[in-house]
């Protein structure tokens, strides 16, 4: 894993050497590798000099302040959005040059769950968890579809229209869809901000679980506790966007 | 490729008032396109046979003193006989132009008591004859006979019914232009009013063929219900439309003659064709837009 | 009531596939209705004409001996001078018989030479004379003449052009209907697009008619706009098309005439009248629908 | 105010005063009221025997895990669902007995945060806070326009369109567009949700501030940080939903 060091470090060989210590820089495949990555909406850039590489089996927090570009950057990370400047790897291949068609399949790999859970409002909710599978011709692998249900509290919806689920049922229902293909990576996106705290304890399990079966997991939040409860469970790490920077964050927490 | 990605069935909305808007504007633009097809066969059959009645006959008059009559006729008939494009030639008779009489002057005109012209109707074969050169050779042989081809008074009513028909199939180009239109236009908006579908579906790793394969499924669909209830219509409309009144002479009915009533039945596909290409090409195009 | 929730203009969004839509739309069955419009006139120009020309005039012939003629044509002269109905009575002069003749026998026929019936050309005013009780005056008064009202031979003229006007005017029927339906399904596509539009409008507290009215402007405008376009490209197609052959003498032009070009203007009019109310329906028939 | 008194008490009468002089009943005229009300989606009912009045000047939150009905209960408070069975008054009139226009009126003197927040997407984000001032007809009242969005940080987006803003640009947003008629009651569902925490004292802040002058409001939320915060600075009452029944809920907090 590289990562920006914290701005006090400055350029400083040996405090970085130390830093990257600090994050147990695994030898495994990277997943998802960001370098030099800048990404501006406008003429002002919101994020400059992202490094990042997303080892396989890491699990990462992502915080900061609203409006930062957390949501960029996960974008960034499962390719929605191009870089501005510097490379993105997806898979060991570089997103700018991926076909829309390339890209699709290897979404396929990747759950995401995006700030504002979409739906196919006229599919009932088994169909919308099960899409995923679906779309990739594998719609056979589907056991586990009601157990996954239950476990994130919505055994008794599966019938039940999106529209006319709950917040948080949505954003429940949406990290289910994102894990139903057991994907390599998940990128979460403020996946508890509508749930109550025994139930985003029980969708942190879950995540953890996957994250002990290999999986790499990218979840952005502003939930200090799921974090501080994460950390004992698991060997999280914390980013932080600052000043269009992704820093690490670990010493407030 | 297209089995491989499971079923695209239901992954687009059954409903939507696009959907129904895209059924009825084809319905209703086949309907309209019957009718012009309708006008068109009619004008086409009309400006034949008009033309067939008129470019296939002529007339020559002869009119001579009663005892060079007989003389003349025969003359005129040699040279028609070594006219080539002629098919026949044959001299009326007495009741036949009686017969082309009694409109004016009542069925009990005396002709025979009448010093009136011998006229001999002509009917030409292929290409017909050279009116000029034949003009030429009558003048020398049979003083007293004038070709008459009709053309000069007649030829009008064949423009005009060409025209006619030219109308009918400018119409249905015209129709099917304003039906892919609007049929892309519909593709368009459904497209937009199901940005979500379109988002859910990239966000889960579905392909642009998939996405466009659902969209393009439900619209080719939607277009031929509505246009082969369109045609089944029409041709209802045409088929209940008062009759042809030959009687009229020149105006044939506005209808469809045997074989023909086939022809409407080739609209719904066109307009499924028209629907297929237009939604797959808004789909495609749609989908290179968003990210 | 209007004025006090303040600007609608920009609730809605501007754009969108709906509303070319309905532009479209209203646009192409204006070009149509132009044309049906343009049918429907020629074909009541061309019933009234032939109506006119044949159910104005008839013709009584008389044939009878020459030394007989003088007395009888003035006798047929003399009843038609009291039937009433008859506007004027005329005996055609030798010129005009020949002339009738000529397309058969030629311009050189002798027409004074020859024992041909005499015609007398009658005009009928107002509602037309009683042609039975004129028969029966005449063969009384001049056994020699016969009653010819055209009526028998040319009638199916008079009816197939009024059927064509007929046809232009359920085509016109039609289309306006078409083009309601169409602009209703574009309105109910345009509220189910904007639903979000709605939702929110509703909860800051807008009351139904602000959000119709939005809705209504927008869509009564966009057909006004493209049904004046159709009604502009329509009349210039209409005005290109292949002039008016008078010289096929049944057959007017597919055209307008005078102040007839006016009447394609209140087609737009119409098809915004039209969208009015579709419009108008549509939205507060799905505002009542939602919570 | 009247409340379902948490159901350990019974029908004890003495324990049912006490517990309403916990809640010093004022005697203003209530804003919002709802009597016996049950409200029910299909055949089971989602929340019987609600009884509530919500006093001119309050301030309540409401919790209860996910998909127990708080969005459904702010729905009644403010008229969007009618109730199954119950009485709902609003500014004193009958729910069942008001016209949809009257229902708009009534909207006007409320500020309603949706849990997904919605907008106008064509128009700017400055037009769609000032929304609700347009409709009402009050379009001259636009003074605090820019000072609003400056204190829930938005003051560099008053141009932005709202699909591009981020989650939590948009719930403050929703807020700001909320407040903006400075409505006699204020609805909030989940406004916090995808906030940090500085930002959410932020607009606690704001909302204690309309408290004081003499708002009524109701904020339905997870965050019991935020509930802690708001208890220091103001009079907050808590109610739960537990048991399809609306409790007060003192004792944990
Ligand atoms: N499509 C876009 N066009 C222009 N600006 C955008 C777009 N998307 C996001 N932005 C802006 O970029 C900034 C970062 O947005 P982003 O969604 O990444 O923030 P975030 O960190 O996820 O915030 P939150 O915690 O509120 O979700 C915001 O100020 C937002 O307004
Ligand atoms: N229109 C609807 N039709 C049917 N069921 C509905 C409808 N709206 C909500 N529900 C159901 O009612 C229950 C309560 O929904 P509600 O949105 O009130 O929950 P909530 O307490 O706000 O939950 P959350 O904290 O997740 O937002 C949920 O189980 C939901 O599925
Ligand atoms: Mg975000
Ligand atoms: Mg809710």
């Amino acid at each position: 894993m590289r990562l920006n060091p914290p701005q006090g470090l400055g350029k400083d060989a040996t405090a970085q050497a130390a830093f990257r210590a600090v994050f147990h820089v695994r030898n495994t495949r990277p997943v998802i590798a960001l370098e030099q990555v800048s990404y501006a909406y406008g003429p002002e850039p919101l994020l400059t000099d992202v490094n990042l590489t997303l080892a396989a089996g890491s699990f990462y927090f992502l915080t900061g302040p609203s409006g930062t570009g957390k949501s960029t950057f996960l974008k960034l990370c499962y390719g929605e959005l191009k870089p501005t400047t510097g490379r993105v790897t997806i898979f060991d291949r570089n997103v700018k040059d991926m076909k829309r068609d390339e890209l699709a399949i290897a979404r396929r790999r990747m759950g995401v769950v995006h700030q504002d859970c979409q739906f196919l409002d006229h599919l009932p909710l088994a169909t919308n968890v099960a899409l995923p599978l679906t779309v990739a011709g594998r719609g056979n692998e589907l056991d586990d579809l009601s157990a996954l249900l239950a476990w994130v509290g919505l055994g008794g919806l599966a019938d039940a229209l999106p529209p006319t689920l709950s917040g948080g049922e949505r954003q429940r229902a949406a990290l289910a869809r994102a894990v139903i293909t057991s994907p390599d990576v998940l990128l979460a996106d403020e996946p508890t901000g509508n749930l109550d705290w025994d139930m985003s304890q029980r969708l942190l399990a879950l995540l953890v679980e996957l994250n002990r079966m290999g999986k790499t997991i990218l979840v952005a939040t502003h939930d200090m506790n799921l974090i501080r409860a994460a950390k004992q469970q698991v060997n999280a790490r914390v980013l932080r966007i600052r000043d269009k920077r992704l820093q690490a964050a670990g010493a407030d927490l | 490729m297209a089995r491989k990605d499971g079923p695209t069935d239901r992954i687009v909305p059954q409903t939507g008032h696009t959907a129904w808007l895209t059924s009825f504007t084809a319905g209703v633009m086949v309907f309209l396109a019957v009718f012009a097809l309708a006008l068109s066969l009619a004008a086409g059959r009309l400006a034949e046979r008009w033309q067939e009645a008129l470019s296939n006959t002529a007339t020559i008059r002869i009119a001579a003193p009663p005892d060079q009559m007989e003389f003349q006729t025969q003359a005129v008939l040699n040279v028609l006989a070594t006219t080539p494009g002629v098919a026949e030639a044959r001299a009326l008779t007495d009741d036949e132009q009686q017969k082309l009489l009694a409109p004016w002057f009542g069925a009990d005109l005396p002709v025979e008591d009448l010093p009136l012209p011998r006229l001999i109707e002509v009917t030409s074969a292929g290409q017909g004859f050279d009116a000029e050169g034949l003009r030429q050779r009558l003048s020398a042989e049979a003083p007293g006979a004038v070709l008459d081809d009709h053309g000069r008074w007649r030829q009008p009513l064949v423009v005009a019914a060409g025209r006619l028909r030219l109308l009918g199939q400018v119409s249905i180009l015209l129709i099917g232009g304003a039906m892919a239109a609007m049929i892309t236009l519909a593709a368009h908006a459904a497209l937009s009013a199901n940005a979500q579908v379109i988002r859910v579906l990239r966000l889960v790793g579905a392909r642009d063929a998939y996405i466009a394969r659902a969209f393009v499924r439900r619209f080719t669909l939607r277009a031929l219900l509505g246009a082969g209830l369109g045609a089944i219509f029409g041709m209802l409309a045409v088929a209940l439309l008062p009759g042809a009144e030959t009687e009229g002479g020149f105006l044939t009915g506005l209808g469809f003659q045997g074989i023909e009533w086939a022809y409407p039945l080739a609209l719904p596909i066109a307009a499924a064709v028209v629907a297929y290409v237009a939604t797959r090409l808004a789909a495609f195009n749609r989908l290179r837009g968003l990210p």
